[in-house]
């Protein structure tokens, strides 16, 4: 056996890259047994990366693995799949839960791992007709609840449990494992409430005295005060600076978070932006809007977006900020109020935005934006043939397809979109990420709407679609006067292509500001003070 | 991502590119098609070993085919618009046996009663068909099981409510008790026949079969003219339906099924009302289930009630998982391939079995590779209605 | 074409994978102890089905009383003989017919009363028949008159009749499933 | 060897106690309840069992109107009750599993006939006929059961209508094999069993043994029974029947039923805590396939004749109904259902061609209807249970709702106060 280090874990110069486009560079991290580490970075920082790559996920060794060195207690470990990383002690809690409703917390926290009694007839049809020893799986969830230092009742259905509880439940699942040395708690606190979320903390802090080193990933960067020993902020694939948190303080954190200098060319007023006039008048209001989409609830947004503008959404996942245009187009249950136009906008019914001329561009291209086994021809066209009746012919008194009208169009924004693709007839499944992308511009371009939502448009393509992509709505915004609202977890994008950017944290806008104001005030908007003046 | 752009554009060798088709031929094909397919054809083969007579098999598939041809093109509109196989058939074929029934009540006899059938059994499609739509809506998901089960009830509802009905005319109800209907009603002066003898090509008119003095090849032609008879005014009405649905297709309303089924979150966001589609699909294809057992009742010539349209879906679901339709894509083509296939075998099995064996596997037969298909089928992996 | 060979190549390889880990299965199967537990469980269900098969086996035995010619000697029936086999209850057999009765299993003991010139006499006698033989024909007077076995137990061939096909006697949820008789 | 047997009987001691804990909270619960709760209670009670109120209400009504003397009417429910129960307590286990109804089952079914025809060619008769037949049916009962199972397991989410497709399937290789390939390839000695051509079971195979012999029917019952007036009650056939409650309630308590219940409420969650969810899902099939074999041999000497082409086909269809009016749904079901339903199901089965002629005059009108309850209750329960499940799904909108309203009722208080 090695030498024994004192640390528990060290990961040295870590590297990853996905096809070409480097996602970590360099980093290194070490953790001593009991230390809480509080990991924070924007979305896209690398934090999950990182955690992937600790945990052995195959994403990693699909993609071609990574470089650098982990050693756990001196000697080097490479993890072939989560099970392997597990054995060594290490558990990880994810956001969404995977508990079974209908099974009691003691059957969960033991799940797969249930004391057994043997019986005869075990015996002959094998281990798995063994019983369960009930009594024995009880003293063994009580012993990982008492450790965790919370009060809950190990016999309660999970499905009954309030969300703190669940949580709970999941993180004595994984430290009644056998030698857990090391928990990683991804953004534990983000589904909890105030009440809850003070419990979750003190039970780190037993943790902690247990012996048992945890990595907190969250931004509510109060509570890395509260709890954490040592912070580990990074920023685009690199770690930008091991602050100790005793010393730091939630603005330094923020700053580190968010901070690059300012680019030059940003927003600059080049001679096309004179064209196009942003009239003091709101086209879109938005009073006490709550959506329910898993994942991005949104609780009470109230937002004014200006005629002509091209305004930015910002903020961190899991806020809300996507939720705010599939509940305005119907795409999931909503409610508040929506005035367009001087119209009010009945919610939950799609027709009824798109008639008005709303328009959206999905984020879930594959799921929402595009028919994968239809021509590009049906994708571009179909949304305007429905609802302005656009490329139909009438023979008779029935509409058919005007196929030759769909194909000029089609083709039409092909070219200007530089879309490769064989021809229009191709499959949508068979074009690359960027190409689909451009296809539901199109898609929403023929509808010719009056405001046009867009959301996380350059999500997953290469660099160069994503150039061209931000370049055609900016075009498209300033030529056609379209308002366009776009949601984006990448804040440069959005200060180099808004005018105004709002930031959603917790389900509400906490803050508006102009897009050249700096990074930092928006990285303090983001996680969560509100800024002195309230949002109008 | 982009590198994988340039790999389609360079030019391919010349053989592999031949080979290249030929693969993606057999895979569009599908290999269970194409073991049925080798299948037929070889009962085709060795027919005249079995002395079976080619030109009677060709008519008797031929046949077999315009009177099932509708039903299984009742089919496209559900899986087009996603609502999955349409096991819940028997329910428009119980409108199309209360059309038919009616018509007979109102005693108008030859082709007008068949028109008059049609009309009858109209309405009760449309309230059929919208309230088995409203249903599969509320249990999006899992409607094929659903649906076999609401055709299992509406048919032994039926079988109560044909001795409940007030039927009159003599040549329906029971001789002795006067109430209830007879289990099997013939069309014989009513549209017997009315579809099929309409244009007909009748060759066994023209042609004698062979004599002694012809040769070997002209003989053999005779022996097929000579018992050929083409049903043309049947295959001619399903043509114009098979018209009728692909130009459906292609209008505004189709469109939108397509996209429907295609990917309704997609057809959501682009503000169709997946409800309503869905229902329209239901009523279309419940009215089509209608017009095709009333299609099958004037060329088969008897009308069948009570237990008899239990398992009517079952044939029509088969044909067209045999024509290549997936549980969430199905064309026209699909249609015809399938049912001329499936009615090849039913038909081609027992004859040629007889003719050789002596023993009739056929209905085994039949029963084994009709679900084996629809088994195939269920077990791809779409992720469309389950 | 490469890409075929890599196809032919990638199977043959996935079933050559499989007949080593079915190797080394049978292998690791014979180590585990309680493998020989799931081993002896097989065998003791098959034993017991063997068991079953014979002890559940039915034999009808025709209890004969005909003057009878075996091999030379000649006996001659009697005017009333009561016989039980095993311990159902007892069967009048008077001259010349012959009663049958079914038993399970392979050893029997068959138990006479008959009256042989005016006193009552009882004859016990064990035997066994081979499991094949359906039906076996017990001559009385050859067993009563103390041949030895051979003579008066022989095998019964009898020729079956065929049985007519009675109509299906429904449960009374009838609905047959293949309701298909049409030209479907 | 002795703790297994000290964890038999814990097991058993603390299966009681439990019990009892459970019925006196319930007790509690309902005395501190104020009635208003309960009544709320009553009613989503009532509609979580629409299924077997209306059937209770039917009985009630058509007992008196079918004019059958009451006790024909229990005989006839007991006769059925021992015959059918094995057949629908087969169901359980795959339910548990989250595999749905297992329309399946007449796989089992098939393989308990096949047994049952080699048995009774090889003319041993009584019990050991029935026990080497079942022990003949277990082998093609495991490999129909796994073929049954991996097709499912490519089905995920439609496994109803596959199981049910897999039926059809079967049934045609069934003729195949019974028809043609008995008598011919697979030797059949007695001509009592094949048809008049020589080769292929005949359509009734008579249990009851020809002239006189023995034969297999009713030898499972007759073998230790006693009657109360002329109801005949086996307790032969109930102990089995206890038997295999016994061994379901006792699965539920294995690592084998843990994980199956595991599998069915959320396989991904599974599958990460490392259960072989495939594996699982197939032994639930198998299972269930082994028990319908069991269970079709029991149903079939209690009838006393085999019906071999059709018996197997409608048995899943009528077991599964009988399951589902106990108040069983797709996703939960126990023993309680499986009794209460056959004996609804049964007494309605028996009662409504009587009630039919003296309601209508027309006897047929009573059988088809009742061929048509049953399908209609297999519908109804389907579609409840479908649209429960929707249901649920919607609530957390109901709690952002409430949220908001509360959130904008205080802020008018405050700007009232204010």
């Amino acid at each position: 056996m090695a030498e024994k280090s004192d640390y528990l874990l060290e990961m040295k110069n870590i590297s990853k890259d996905y096809n070409g486009n480097v996602v970590l560079k360099d980093v290194s991290l070490s953790i001593k047994p009991g230390d809480v580490v509080g990991l924070v970075g924007e979305n896209g920082a690398g934090k999950s990366t990182l955690m992937n790559i600790l945990f052995g996920m195959n994403v990693i060794r699909d993609t071609g693995g990574y470089g650098g060195k982990i050693l756990i207690e001196g000697n080097e470990v490479n993890f072939a799949s989560p099970s392997d990383a597990l054995k060594a002690g290490i558990g990880m809690v994810h956001q969404e839960f995977s508990l079974l409703p209908g099974f009691t917390a003691t059957e969960n926290i033991l799940l797969n791992r249930e004391p057994q009694n043997k019986n005869i007839i075990s015996q002959v049809f094998g281990k798995r007709a063994n019983t369960l020893n009930r009594k024995e799986m009880q003293r063994v969830a009580l012993l990982a609840i008492t450790k965790l230092g919370v009060e809950l009742n190990s016999e309660m259905v999970v499905g009954s449990m309030p969300v703190g509880h669940k949580q709970f439940t999941e993180i004595s699942r994984e430290i009644s494992k056998p030698n857990i040395k090391l928990l990683v708690l991804d953004e534990p606190t983000a589904v909890l409430a105030e009440k809850e979320a003070e419990a979750l903390l003190r039970s780190i802090e037993n943790l902690s005295k247990a012996g048992i080193a945890v990595i907190f990933i969250t931004h509510r960067l109060q509570e890395i005060l509260d709890v954490c020993n040592k912070v580990v902020v990074m920023r685009d694939g690199m770690v930008v600076k091991e602050l100790v948190a005793k010393s730091t303080s939630i603005s330094e954190m923020a700053k580190l978070m968010v901070g690059r200098e300012v680019k030059a060319q940003e927003n600059a007023e080049d001679e096309t932006s004179k064209l196009r006039v942003v009239e003091n008048k709101p086209i879109l209001s938005i009073r006490n809007l709550w959506v329910d989409m898993p994942g991005e609830i949104v609780k009470n947004v109230n937002l004014d977006v200006m005629k002509g503008e091209f305004l930015g959404i910002g903020g961190l996942a899991g806020q809300g900020k996507i939720g705010i245009p599939n509940g305005i187009m119907g795409l999931y249950t909503a409610g508040g109020k929506v005035t367009f136009d001087g119209k009010d906008i009945p919610l939950n019914n799609p027709r009824e935005c798109l008639t008005s001329g709303l328009a959206f561009v999905s984020e879930d291209r594959r799921g929402v934006g595009l028919l994968l086994d239809e021509s590009l021809e049906w994708n571009v066209t179909f949304s305007a043939m429905q609802i302005h009746n656009k490329f139909l012919k009438k023979i008779g008194f029935i509409k058919f397809r005007d196929n030759k009208a769909i194909k000029k169009t089609t083709d039409k924004y092909i070219e200007q979109l530089q879309v490769k693709c064989t021809s229009s007839k191709q499959k949508a499944k068979e074009l690359s990420g960027g190409n689909q992308q451009k296809i539901c511009l199109a898609k929403a371009f023929v509808l010719e709407p009056k405001l046009l939502f867009v959301s996380e448009p350059t999500r997953g393509i290469d660099i160069g679609a994503k150039a061209l992509v931000l370049e055609s709505l900016k075009r498209y915004n300033r030529e056609s006067g379209t308002t366009i609202v776009m949601i984006s977890s990448e804040l440069e994008e959005l200060r180099s292509s808004c005018d105004r950017i709002a930031i959603i944290s917790d389900g509400a806008v906490s803050g508006i500001l102009p897009a050249s104001t700096s990074s930092e005030e928006f990285g303090m908007l983001m996680v969560g003070n509100k800024t002195p003046k309230e949002a109008s | 991502m982009t590198n994988e752009l340039e790999l389609q554009q360079t030019p391919q060798k010349k053989g592999s590119a031949f080979l290249e088709r030929i693969k993606s031929g057999v895979k569009a094909f599908g290999l269970p098609r194409l073991i049925i397919t080798g299948f037929l054809v070889l009962l085709f083969l060795i027919a005249p070993a079995a002395h079976v007579n080619i030109g009677t098999a060709i008519t008797d598939v031929i046949n077999r085919f315009g009177m099932n041809a509708i039903m299984v093109l009742a089919m496209v509109p559900m899986i087009h618009s996603g609502c999955g196989l349409n096991f819940g058939l028997p329910l428009g074929i119980i409108a199309g046996l209360l059309g038919a029934t009616l018509s007979i009540q109102t005693n108008i006899p030859g082709g007008a009663s068949f028109w008059l059938a049609i009309l009858y059994a109209t309405p009760f499609s449309v309230i059929f068909g919208w309230a088995y739509g409203k249903l599969l809506n509320k249990v999006k998901g899992s409607e094929m099981m659903i649906a076999t089960y609401v055709g299992f009830s509406a048919v032994s509802f039926m079988c109560m409510m044909w001795l409940l009905l007030p039927f009159k005319n003599p040549t329906m109800i029971w001789g002795y008790g006067g109430s209830g209907l007879r289990t099997t009603i013939s069309t014989q002066g009513y549209y017997y026949h009315y579809l099929n003898d309409f244009l007909a090509l009748d060759f066994s008119k023209w042609v004698s079969p062979a004599s002694v003095g012809d040769g070997a090849f002209i003989g053999a032609m005779k022996n097929f003219f000579s018992h050929l008879v083409i049903p043309t005014g049947m295959i001619l009405f399903f043509a114009v339906f098979a018209f009728i649905i692909w130009a459906f297709l292609k209008t505004k309303m189709g469109t939108a099924m397509t996209a429907v089924g295609s990917n309704s979150q997609f057809a959501m966001a682009s503000g169709i009302n997946i409800d309503r589609t869905r229902t329209i699909s239901v009523i279309m294809s419940t009215w089509l289930g209608a017009v095709g057992i009333l299609v099958y009742e004037q060329s088969f010539g008897f009308i069948q009630l009570y237990n008899a349209p239990f398992y009517m879906a079952m044939p029509a679901v088969s044909a067209i998982l045999i024509g290549g339709a997936s549980v969430n894509k199905a064309t026209i083509t699909n249609v015809i391939i399938g049912t001329i296939l499936y009615q090849g075998i039913v038909t081609m099995t027992p004859s040629v079995m007889n003719g050789l064996v002596h023993t009739d596997m056929s209905e085994v037969i039949r029963i084994i590779i009709s679900n084996g298909m629809i088994i195939y089928a269920l077990t791809r992996k779409t992720e469309a209605s389950r | 074409m490469s890409e075929n060979v890599s196809v032919f190549a990638k199977a043959g390889s996935s079933i050559k994978a499989k007949f080593i880990s079915f190797g080394n299965g049978i292998v690791t199967f014979f180590k585990t102890p309680s493998s020989y537990v799931k081993l002896g469980s097989v065998l003791a269900i098959i034993g017991l089905a063997i068991v079953l098969f014979f002890v559940g086996k039915e034999h009808q035995f025709l209890l004969d009383n005909n003057t009878i010619e075996i091999n030379g000697k000649s006996y001659s029936s009697l005017n009333l003989v009561s016989a039980k086999i095993d311990n159902s209850d007892f069967i009048e057999i008077p001259r010349r017919t012959r009663m049958n009765n079914f038993q399970t299993g392979q050893s029997h003991k068959i138990t006479l009363n008959y009256i042989e010139n005016g006193q009552e006499k009882e004859l016990v006698t064990k035997f066994k028949v081979p499991a094949s033989e359906k039906n076996t024909l017990i001559s009385l007077p050859a067993l009563i008159a103390g041949a030895d076995q051979s003579e008066w137990m022989s095998e019964f061939l009898s020729v079956q009749a065929p049985v007519p096909d009675e109509p299906a006697v429904e449960d009374d949820m009838a609905m047959d499933m293949d309701g298909m008789d049409m030209a479907f | 060897m002795s703790n297994i047997f000290k964890n038999a009987v814990t097991s058993v001691k603390d299966g009681f106690k439990g019990f009892g804990d459970r019925q006196s909270k319930k007790f509690h619960d309902f005395v501190n309840r104020g009635p208003k709760e309960n009544l709320k209670n009553l009613g989503e009670f009532a509609l979580n069992n629409i299924v077997p109120i209306i059937f209770i209400v039917f009985c009630a009504f058509a007992i008196p109107i079918s004019g059958q003397p009451f006790s024909s009417v229990v005989r006839d429910v007991v006769t059925r009750l021992m015959r059918n129960s094995f057949l629908v307590l087969s169901l359980l286990i795959p339910i548990m599993a989250g595999m749905g109804l297992n329309f399946g089952m007449t796989l089992g079914a098939m393989a308990g006939q096949i047994g049952l025809i080699l048995v009774s060619d090889w003319q041993v008769v009584g019990i050991p006929g029935l026990m080497l037949a079942a022990i003949i049916s277990i082998p093609i009962s495991i490999v129909l059961g796994w073929f049954c199972g991996t097709m499912l397991n490519k089905a995920k989410g439609r496994e109803m209508v596959t199981s049910y497709m897999i039926s059809f399937f079967m049934n045609g290789v069934y003729q195949l094999v019974v028809l043609y390939m008995m008598g011919s390839i697979i030797p059949i000695a007695s001509n009592s069993l094949l048809l008049p051509r020589g080769y292929g079971i005949r359509n009734t195979v008579n249990f009851a043994g020809t002239k006189g012999s023995l034969g297999m029917r009713k030898s499972l019952d007759n073998f230790w029974s006693f009657n109360i007036g002329t109801i005949q009650i086996p307790i032969l056939t109930i102990l089995i029947i206890a038997l295999l409650c016994i061994f379901i309630l006792w699965f539920k308590k294995t690592k084998l039923g843990q994980d199956m219940r595991a599998v069915g409420q959320d396989m991904e969650v599974a599958r990460e805590a490392g259960i072989k969810v495939e594996r699982t899902r197939v032994l639930a099939i198998i299972i269930s396939t082994v028990l319908a074999g069991f269970g079709m041999i029991i149903y079939l000497s209690n009838m006393g004749t085999l019906n071999t082409y059709n018996s197997h086909s409608q048995i899943g269809m009528f077991s599964i109904a009988a399951l589902l009016v106990g108040g069983a749904s797709v996703s939960k079901a126990n023993i309680r259902n499986a009794f209460l339903g056959i004996i609804l199901f049964h007494t309605m089965f028996i009662v409504s061609p009587y009630a039919g002629k003296n309601l209508i005059g027309e006897a047929q009108l009573g059988e088809y209807f009742r061929v048509f309850v049953s399908y209609g209750v297999i519908t109804l329960s389907l579609v409840l249970y479908e649209v429960k499940a929707r249901r649920a799904k919607g609530h957390q909108a109901k709690e952002l709702k409430e949220a908001q309203e509360k959130m904008l009722k205080n802020k008018e208080t405050a700007e009232v106060i204010a």
